[in-house]
């Protein structure tokens, strides 16, 4: 099996500033983990590198660190997260 | 949300308020959210949005949420709460989109038979919200805008 | 009790509420008391009353106070509460007289500019004013009636 | 001087009950302590004996021990105070 993954990628506050949208899917190789789903965002979007440090990930609606060898699956739904001001 | 509370004394299914909205949270009762007749206190924190940050005049604020994930994270924590405090009914609501200078932007309240459940799960709740609750506030200025972060 | 502020962002003065009243509490709004442009946080406590007492169902309750003296003790009470932590508005109002069940009895309010001050402050003062202030609680059950005794 | 002063007594809730009244005024020697007070109050009204341990005093709107040897002044205003239970 050499199946291509599809994830959905979404983008919130800065993070959708920088991307200029708000969504879009990516398509990732059979053995990618959350980690790399990151870094080929970050390449997409080379502005996203100053906020670099302060983002994390949530795969589908679980906070998930950048650096995750979490393998990622087809339909996931993967955001980055900047830093939180709710309240 | 619902489950039975094993204090005999307040036998009722208890539906916790876990809510997302544009309008304003002025109008909310807190009694009516989470008042019974067998709890003693209610403990309640709204904040408000301000005026000014740093010495500038702030003219808007506007929420934006990860909203299916704010809705787990939510009741994640008040799943902890409830594993932390002895309490009767739980609301935790977040206003989204803009919110005009002064208007409450969230509203937690706690009801619970003796005070200091309610009291400190209030104070929990709000600080662990702040925490992790995926929730973004822009502050716009007369000289332009800036994606606030939670300093806790 | 007016004073004056020493946050700069803040700078009116500030009128605090102390109130005893034979009106319900429920249509009392808590921003409208305390809130505040430039505070961002407004915690309370209500405590309402209870249709049980070890298991037995209660009728109705009474509350009775030492007035001039609930206001000279409240009043001490806000200011021991400003020497301990910085607030901008503080409400504490009681009701007196008959109340029905499920009906608030006591409301206090705290607004400030960082969240923790608010919370701690109504904390510590529903606990003070129940250790304190001189008023009196009479339960009417259906054989009888009792005047209560705070616990702590 | 040989003065008589008058103080003026408040009963509340079970006190209040107790001696039938919420407040009279009663007649202290010159010397009078609010202690004093508090003795004469409980030879009056016998059935006060089974409060006696949880009761204080305030004089003038403050908290007062029953057993303080604070001297009384013409036209003080004492209260009996029983367990509170406000909130």
């Amino acid at each position: 099996r050499d199946m291509v993954k599809e994830v959905k990628l979404l983008y919130f506050a800065s993070a959708k500033e920088v991307c200029g949208k708000d969504s879009e899917c990516m398509n990732m190789d059979d053995n990618a983990t959350a980690k790399d789903v990151f870094l080929k965002v970050l390449e997409n979007y080379k502005d996203l590198e100053q906020l670099k440090d302060s983002l994390v990930l949530a795969v589908n609606l679980e906070y998930t660190s950048i650096d995750s060898s979490r393998p990622v699956q087809d339909g996931d739904e993967i955001a980055i997260i900047p830093p939180i001001s709710g309240g | 949300n619902t489950r039975t509370v094993s204090d005999p004394d307040c036998p009722d299914n208890i539906h916790d308020v876990v809510q997302l909205t544009t309008d304003p949270l002025e109008k909310l009762n807190l009694l009516s959210l989470v008042g019974d007749d067998c709890a003693g206190a209610v403990a309640s924190f709204i904040g408000t949005t301000r005026d000014h940050f740093h010495g500038k005049k702030v003219v808007r604020l506007e929420y934006e949420a990860y909203i299916p994930m704010v809705k787990t994270e939510i009741r994640k924590l008040i799943s902890i709460l409830r594993s932390k405090w002895e309490v009767h009914k739980v609301a935790i609501i977040h206003r989204l989109g803009l919110c005009p200078v002064g208007q409450a932007s969230v509203m937690i309240a706690v009801s619970s038979a003796h005070r200091r459940n309610a009291l400190e799960a209030v104070h929990w709740a709000i600080d662990e919200l702040k925490a992790r609750v995926p929730i973004w506030k822009r502050e716009v200025y007369e000289d332009g805008s800036c994606w606030k972060e939670n300093a806790e």
